[in-house]
């Protein structure tokens, strides 16, 4: 089986080195062929470990030492559980298809050897980062995301808005990043080990405060990754890369990697409960926000990037309630459907030469039948519509919350559940429906090459059949390590009640964005120049504060410590030292004027100068003595 | 030839530097290539003969110089030293290799093999006269290169490099001989043997003062904020070579000295300075990453991303446990070869533009891809990404300095969000966007020569931090001898508590043995 | 008794004869008075029972030193007074008085030292010309030969810079000037080759 | 009334200021060397006092080299003296000045 471990994490890493030798030359399209097939295996041989963990075993390899020094040990190790390989599993299908999809996105352009060296760049560290076995291995593949990321995100490196993005995002993932250290390096000085299985083992010898805050900070790292606020500006700027880019990473596996900790980390968090409440009460807050702001954006990507951060905030609210094998599972179910709704949204960008803007398009379901009937599907199953995916796992949260008896949180997702079908279907309704207000653009739409669509039919497929079929067998497999909780509401009607009535509202907030949207558009002057709106669609603000408040006072301040204090005071201390000697030498040498008489003049007074240093130094140095005596 | 391997490693460039009187100038850079990979792999020799397990000094060497005072010629070498001094052969091979100078070649090989010899004495040295006489040495070929070759500015530059560091140096004379002074008081003869002072257990306040002696000249050579305003003069008027070896081992002897000297000469001291210098060492790193993000001059920003990163190695050298001591010293060889890698990239793209201006820049990412991505991994290196060089030892200085204190590392970790700042944004200026001026639009990519010095490099950043062993692990054994030599030595219980003790480890550590 | 007298006596000419010294402006009271004050010194010498030193110092200074500045004396001008230029005259004599009131504060101030006391007085059983004799020829033998030797070389550098011919000074002169005086003593070798 | 160390001392001192404050006030070159001589005397006193007080012949040896240097002094200084009038015309201190700095 470690066969299959190392032929499922190298693979990603051989075929991005491959690809990278030829980075800086044309395009040649054995490059994609040779990554997609690298990608295959990987996703092969994450099937056949898959199968092993199934039936009940796991695989955990330890390659080599990496750093050991003091008592220090850790080592290059992997491990394929039950959680893991669920996560292989979402990682390799997903990169898989974008893989071969982006083959024929990404066509034209100059770059095509660079991005697959990324992509599949990107799927080695994605991949260390589950396998890894302990908290800095994850590190390795943590930050080696964040890398990737920033590679794609500015990949199209000629664009300024691109390389802000991408720099945003690296840099904010930074501040998590700190976090986390703080939470390993805590571990370690703890525990003295950084092993998953030394560590979880022992957590609970600790004292309550140090497990508290290994939690909190090992969930701030979470947040960076997974865009939580206050640290999500980047996720929406991110959308800068291109749309497999956003499929991949910033919906499918990257942004979930904060998920994949708490579940990870999960004997830490069910140590602390009320960690773990603040974890949910963020989540179910990030949910409603996104969803918010996504009501009003102009921008296709950025509608499916919000709706992205919400349904991360669904996944926290599960793992923060300790039901991580369910946030395990919309996490897998999101990957399906979200990626494939950020494919579909690229055949549409495609298309329409790149627009952004869905007020722009309309119609489009003649001329793109397939995307348009993949969209809705994935917009279905997003929208959590029985008996697709998203109707089990994302119900489910919304279950658990009812159980633990968190209403409010209930209550909010519930609402959030709503505005998810919402701006779902508002962006359905404006790309694919009414009027062909593109053609005022001279827009002519044409389908996505076949094999695109091709690439993308097993996704629609898993973003219909996951829930429904995977979830009995994910549970049983899934539970041997996480605990095992089902959430059953026991009494019947009640049960009845809330799946028909959430439902029927989110039948309704479909109907509802139909039928504002799928026939002509009619602009309201008044509700957009009101105030919800206009905060809603400049995001709270939020970027603004943060360039007012953070980014500009630190140019101003580092231009400050350069211009002022570094030239002006620290450096020019120094100088004045040194022009204060030079210039005593320059003032002193007319002593020097050659006349002897002077000179002599200076010599006795030389002499008197030591004689009253003698008799002081000596009278002082007697009068101490005598004191002393 | 074994016993004498470090006198060979010593005097060989510097034998070599007088023949170089002889040598015709237009062979004098095959010439210097020749010394230069001689004593590289003799240097490499030294590592195969070292003996890893071994945690004392090897290969130590002694005559006599004044006996009366007890000046002898001793060197020797443990874990710690032996990697700078291969870090020093190799960069010299490395900047003669991709030397790209024309005016007075063989003048620039000769002072790069006097220099040679300076920094190899220097750590190699464990006698304080000798360690002085090689360290105030390496002044001069350094001087000499920054005033001959340097820019504009750079006789103000050289002299103000000089005086700077010399300046330190002298206090530091003046506490070796008072330390010389305090051993004769002790045990009734003289003695400037390193090894010998070790022994000798000071009371506090004579450690105190001593400490501060050796401190600015250890300080100044750094250097620490606030001595540190000469190192960005002396880089942006060095010329390229000179910026090269200034960053990636002249620095070095000054953290390196606080290993040597500061740590297990003044355990007490130490400790009573640990949380001042702490404070120095974080102001270190987000005020120079500051000034580094505000730099126009992509050269000033990998001056002042020098000192930041020195900042991490003060940290971890003042972490006083094996974790932090064994990261700052590799972080030490870390940043040589990243931080000289990138002065030699700023160089690559000033020899074809004769400016350091990022706003002349831009777009460089589609003229020079290759240039670009060298840069680029050099640049995450520096950012300090998990498996380039970088990160193993910012990781264990920072993971060290935290059993120190928590909240300090916590502000001090502030270095890898500081340093993505300025490392990504001026990456930006340079390497993205369009390309804006025309005669950027021709510019050539990385020649065979200069990847000949580059690609070593971008290697050894890559092969170090993935697999750090073969290095971390005779580091690891020498400042495990070191940290309990403090141990041992520390009389304070304020000293005792801070540094770990060794023999008796397993208090701490029983869940990782039981594992 | 006698010996204080005789002490203070001379200490009262000594002082007065080297003040004139110090002061006048004719070049020949200075010289007469210092030759006066030299001679008074040696009576210190004698009270003190360096009879040697004594007259040594009437021989050399008085004799032969004294000799040398009157001849010195007669190639300068020195019948008219020396006019020289003064600028803060009491600057110098406070100056003086200064350095005086600190040496005897370092000499005799028991808080700056412990009193100098006469602790050995001399043993005068031995004539002092030949105890110095013992102990010039034999710890001193060396320091004897060299200052010997020192006042020979002295001697012949006194000869040979008054009185050769040095009224020219390569090191001051110009270039120009150099090369004149070479081509006028080129010219008169030739002329003298001539004859 | 006892004669002590200090009497001579302190003469011994009274005469060297003499001899500084000649030494600072003359500008003609030979009076200057008068001051000198006046200096060396002075110390002469003392080395003689200390050598009778302490019975040791030491300070007496050093005034008698103190002699034969003093001598020498002279006639070197004289013959230079004599060099510089010759060619100046001038033995004023204010007018040598070659050594400006």
């Amino acid at each position: 089986m470690e066969l299959y471990l190392y032929t499922a994490l190298f693979s990603p890493l051989v075929g991005s080195l491959i690809a990278g030798l030829f980075g800086a030359s044309r395009k040649t399209s054995f490059t994609g062929l040779l990554t997609s097939g690298l990608l295959l295996t990987s996703f092969i041989s994450s099937v056949i470990l898959l199968t092993y963990v199934m039936a009940g075993h796991t695989v955990h390899v330890e390659m080599m030492t990496w750093i050991a020094t003091g008592d220090l040990y850790i080592p290059f190790g992997f491990v394929v559980d039950q959680v893991s390989v669920t996560m292989m599993m979402v990682v390799t299908t997903v990169s898989t298809v974008v893989h071969i999809y982006s083959i024929g996105y990404m066509s034209h352009d100059k770059g095509f050897n660079r991005f697959f060296s990324y992509l599949s760049a990107f799927v080695f560290s994605m991949m260390v980062l589950v396998m890894s076995d302990n908290f800095l291995g994850l590190f390795i593949g943590w930050e080696g995301v964040g890398l990737c990321s920033w590679l794609l995100i500015g990949f199209w490196y000629h664009k300024e808005s691109a390389t802000w993005a991408a720099n945003e995002a690296f840099i904010m993932n930074r501040i998590a990043d700190l976090a986390m250290l703080i939470g390993i390096f805590m571990i370690y000085w703890n525990l003295g080990s950084l092993q998953y299985d030394v560590v979880f083992a022992h957590i609970s010898i600790l004292p309550m405060p140090v497990i508290t805050w290994i939690g909190i900070f090992l969930f701030i790292g979470a947040m960076g990754k997974s865009a939580q606020f206050p640290l999500h500006t980047w996720l929406a700027d991110a959308m800068e890369g291109p749309t497999p880019v956003s499929a991949l990473i910033h919906a499918a596996t990257m942004v979930t990697a904060g998920v994949y900790l708490v579940v990870r980390a999960n004997p830490i968090y069910s140590e602390i409960p009320d960690v773990g409440n603040a974890i949910a009460a963020l989540g179910a807050f990030v949910a409603m926000f996104a969803a918010t702001m996504a009501l009003v954006n102009r921008d296709m990507k950025r509608i499916i990037a919000y709706s992205t951060l919400s349904q991360l905030g669904y996944m926290f609210v599960a793992a923060g309630l300790g039901a991580y094998w369910v946030a395990l599972f919309h996490l897998m179910a999101h990957a399906f459907f979200k990626a494939l709704l950020f494919l579909g949204a690229g055949n549409v960008m495609h298309a329409m030469h790149d627009e952004l803007d869905p007020f722009k398009m309309g119609g489009l379901k003649t001329s793109m039948k397939w995307t348009w009937i993949l969209m809705t599907l994935a917009s279905v199953a997003l929208a959590g519509i029985y008996p697709l995916a998203g109707f089990f796992s994302k119900d489910l949260i919304l279950e658990v919350a009812f159980v633990e008896q968190h209403y409010i949180l209930y209550s909010v997702l519930l609402i959030t559940a709503g505005m998810t079908a919402f701006y779902s279907f508002r962006l359905v309704a404006l790309i694919f429906h009414g009027d062909k207000r593109h053609l005022e653009h001279g827009i002519h739409p044409h389908e996505a090459y076949t094999f695109m669509l091709y690439a993308m039919a097993p996704l629609a497929i898993l973003a219909v059949i996951s829930g429904m079929v995977f979830k009995t067998p994910y549970y049983l497999m899934v539970t041997e390590l996480l605990p095992a909780v089902q959430y059953h509401i026991h009494n019947h009607t009640t049960f009845w009640i809330m799946t028909i009535g959430t439902q029927l509202f989110v039948i309704l907030a479909i109907a509802y964005a139909y039928k504002k949207y799928a026939k002509a558009v009619k602009v309201d002057k008044k509700v957009e120049s009101g105030f919800f709106y206009q905060l809603l669609y400049n995001q709270y603000y939020i970027p603004k504060i943060y360039d007012e408040v953070f980014s500009k006072p630190y140019l101003q301040l580092s231009k400050l410590a350069w211009k002022e204090i570094d030239l002006k005071i620290v450096d020019a201390i120094v100088d004045g030292i040194a022009n204060t000697i030079y210039r005593t030498g320059e003032k002193t040498h007319t002593m020097q004027n050659g006349n002897l008489s002077s000179m002599l003049r200076w010599m006795v007074i030389g002499l008197v100068v030591l004689l009253v240093l003698a008799v002081a130094f000596t009278a002082g140095y007697n009068a101490v003595n005598l004191q002393a005596m | 030839m074994q016993e004498h391997i470090l006198s060979i490693l010593i005097f060989f460039p510097a034998l070599a530097a007088m023949l170089g009187f002889v040598v015709h100038k237009d062979g004098a850079k095959a010439y210097g290539i020749t010394v230069a990979g001689i004593e590289f792999f003799l240097s490499l020799w030294l590592w195969h003969i070292y003996d890893p397990m071994v945690s004392g000094m090897q290969f130590m060497e002694s005559a006599p110089l004044v006996s009366a005072f007890g000046i002898n010629y001793l060197v020797g070498i443990d874990g710690i030293s032996l990697f700078i001094i291969i870090l020093a052969t190799f960069f010299t091979l490395i900047g003669i290799l991709s030397l790209t100078e024309t005016r007075r070649v063989k003048d620039m090989i000769i002072t790069l093999l006097f220099l040679e010899m300076t920094m190899v004495g220097v750590f190699a040295a464990l006698d304080a006269i000798v360690f002085y006489v090689f360290w105030e040495l390496s002044l001069v070929p350094m001087l000499y290169i920054i005033g001959a070759w340097g820019g504009p500015l750079r006789i103000y530059a050289s002299v103000k490099f000089f005086l700077y560091t010399f300046t330190g140096s002298l206090i530091m004379l003046v506490g070796m001989l008072f330390m010389a002074y305090f051993y004769y008081q002790a045990t009734g003869q003289w003695s400037f043997s390193i090894l010998e002072w070790y022994r000798l257990i000071l009371p506090a306040n004579f450690q105190m003062w001593l400490f501060a002696a050796f401190f600015m000249g250890f300080a100044i050579k750094v250097p620490m904020f606030p001595f540190h305003t000469w190192l960005p003069y002396a880089h942006g008027q060095a010329p390229t070579i000179g910026s090269v070896i200034l960053a990636a081992i002249l620095l070095k002897m000054g953290t390196y000295a606080f290993v040597r000297f500061s740590l297990p000469l003044f355990p007490d001291a130490a400790v009573a300075f640990m949380f001042p210098i702490a404070i120095l060492a974080i102001i270190m790193i987000i005020y120079a990453a500051m000034v580094a993000y505000a730099q126009e001059d992509i050269k000033q920003v990998v001056a002042y991303s020098s000192i930041s990163h020195m900042g991490v190695i003060i940290l971890g050298t003042f972490a006083m446990n094996v974790e932090g001591i064994s990261g700052s010293v590799f972080l030490m060889i870390a940043h040589g070869v990243v931080s000289g890698a990138l002065f030699l990239l700023v160089g690559v793209i000033y020899d074809r533009r004769h400016t350091k201006l990022m706003s002349e820049f831009g777009g460089l990412a589609s003229v020079m891809p290759r240039y670009a991505t060298i840069f680029g991994i050099m640049m995450m290196a520096s950012v300090g990404l998990p498996l380039t060089i970088n990160f193993v030892g910012e990781f264990l200085s920072l993971l060290g300095f935290y059993k120190q204190s928590h909240s300090y590392t916590l502000v001090a970790g502030t270095a890898i969000i500081v340093g993505a700042i300025y490392m990504l944004s001026a990456y930006k200026k340079a390497f993205f966007g369009p390309v804006t001026k025309e005669e950027n639009k021709h510019l050539k990519d990385v020649n065979r020569t200069e990847l000949l010095g580059l690609i070593p490099l971008v290697v050894i950043a890559i092969w170090l931090g993935v697999y750090p062993k073969p290095v971390l692990e005779p580091i690891n054994n020498s400042v495990e001898a070191i940290v309990q030599l403090m141990h041992d030595k520390a009389q304070t219980p304020e000293a005792q508590k801070r540094i770990p003790n060794l023999a008796t480890t397993g208090t701490m550590n029983s869940v990782s043995e039981a594992h | 008794m006698f010996e204080a007298i005789a002490f203070y006596l001379f200490a009262a000419l000594t002082i007065g004869m080297f003040t004139i010294t110090v002061m006048t402006s004719q070049a020949l009271y200075a010289l007469t008075a210092m030759a006066a004050g030299m001679i008074f010194i040696s009576a210190f010498f004698f009270i003190l029972g360096a009879d040697f030193l004594g007259a040594i110092q009437i021989i050399v200074y008085t004799g032969a030193v004294m000799a040398l500045y009157a001849f010195g004396m007669m190639f300068f001008d020195t019948t008219r007074s020396v006019i020289e230029k003064r600028n803060n005259p009491r600057f110098v004599v406070v100056l003086g008085a200064l350095a005086a009131v600190l040496i005897v504060l370092i000499v005799l101030a028991p808080i700056v030292t412990t009193n100098l006391n006469s602790q050995h007085p001399i043993d005068l059983n031995v004539g002092n010309t030949q105890a110095i004799g013992m102990v010039l020829f034999t710890k001193y033998l060396v320091p004897f030969e060299l200052a010997a030797v020192m006042l020979l070389v002295a001697m012949i550098a006194g000869i040979v810079l008054a009185g050769k011919k040095m009224d020219k000074s390569l090191t001051l002169m110009a270039d120009e000037e150099i090369a004149l005086m070479q081509a006028s003593s080129h010219d008169r070798t030739e002329e003298e080759g001539e004859h | 009334m006892e004669l002590t160390l200090n009497h001579y001392l302190i003469l011994s001192t009274i005469l060297f200021c003499i001899g500084l404050i000649g030494v600072m006030r003359r500008k003609n070159l030979l009076m200057l060397f008068f001051a000198t001589e006046i200096l060396l005397n002075a110390v002469n006193v003392g080395m003689a006092a200390i050598s009778h007080y302490r019975g040791d012949y030491t300070g007496q040896m050093f005034a008698f080299f103190i002699i034969a240097i003093a001598a020498s002094e002279v006639a070197v200084g004289l013959g230079l003296l004599v060099v510089w009038y010759k060619r100046t015309g001038k033995i004023d201190l204010d007018q040598m000045t070659s050594m400006r700095g």
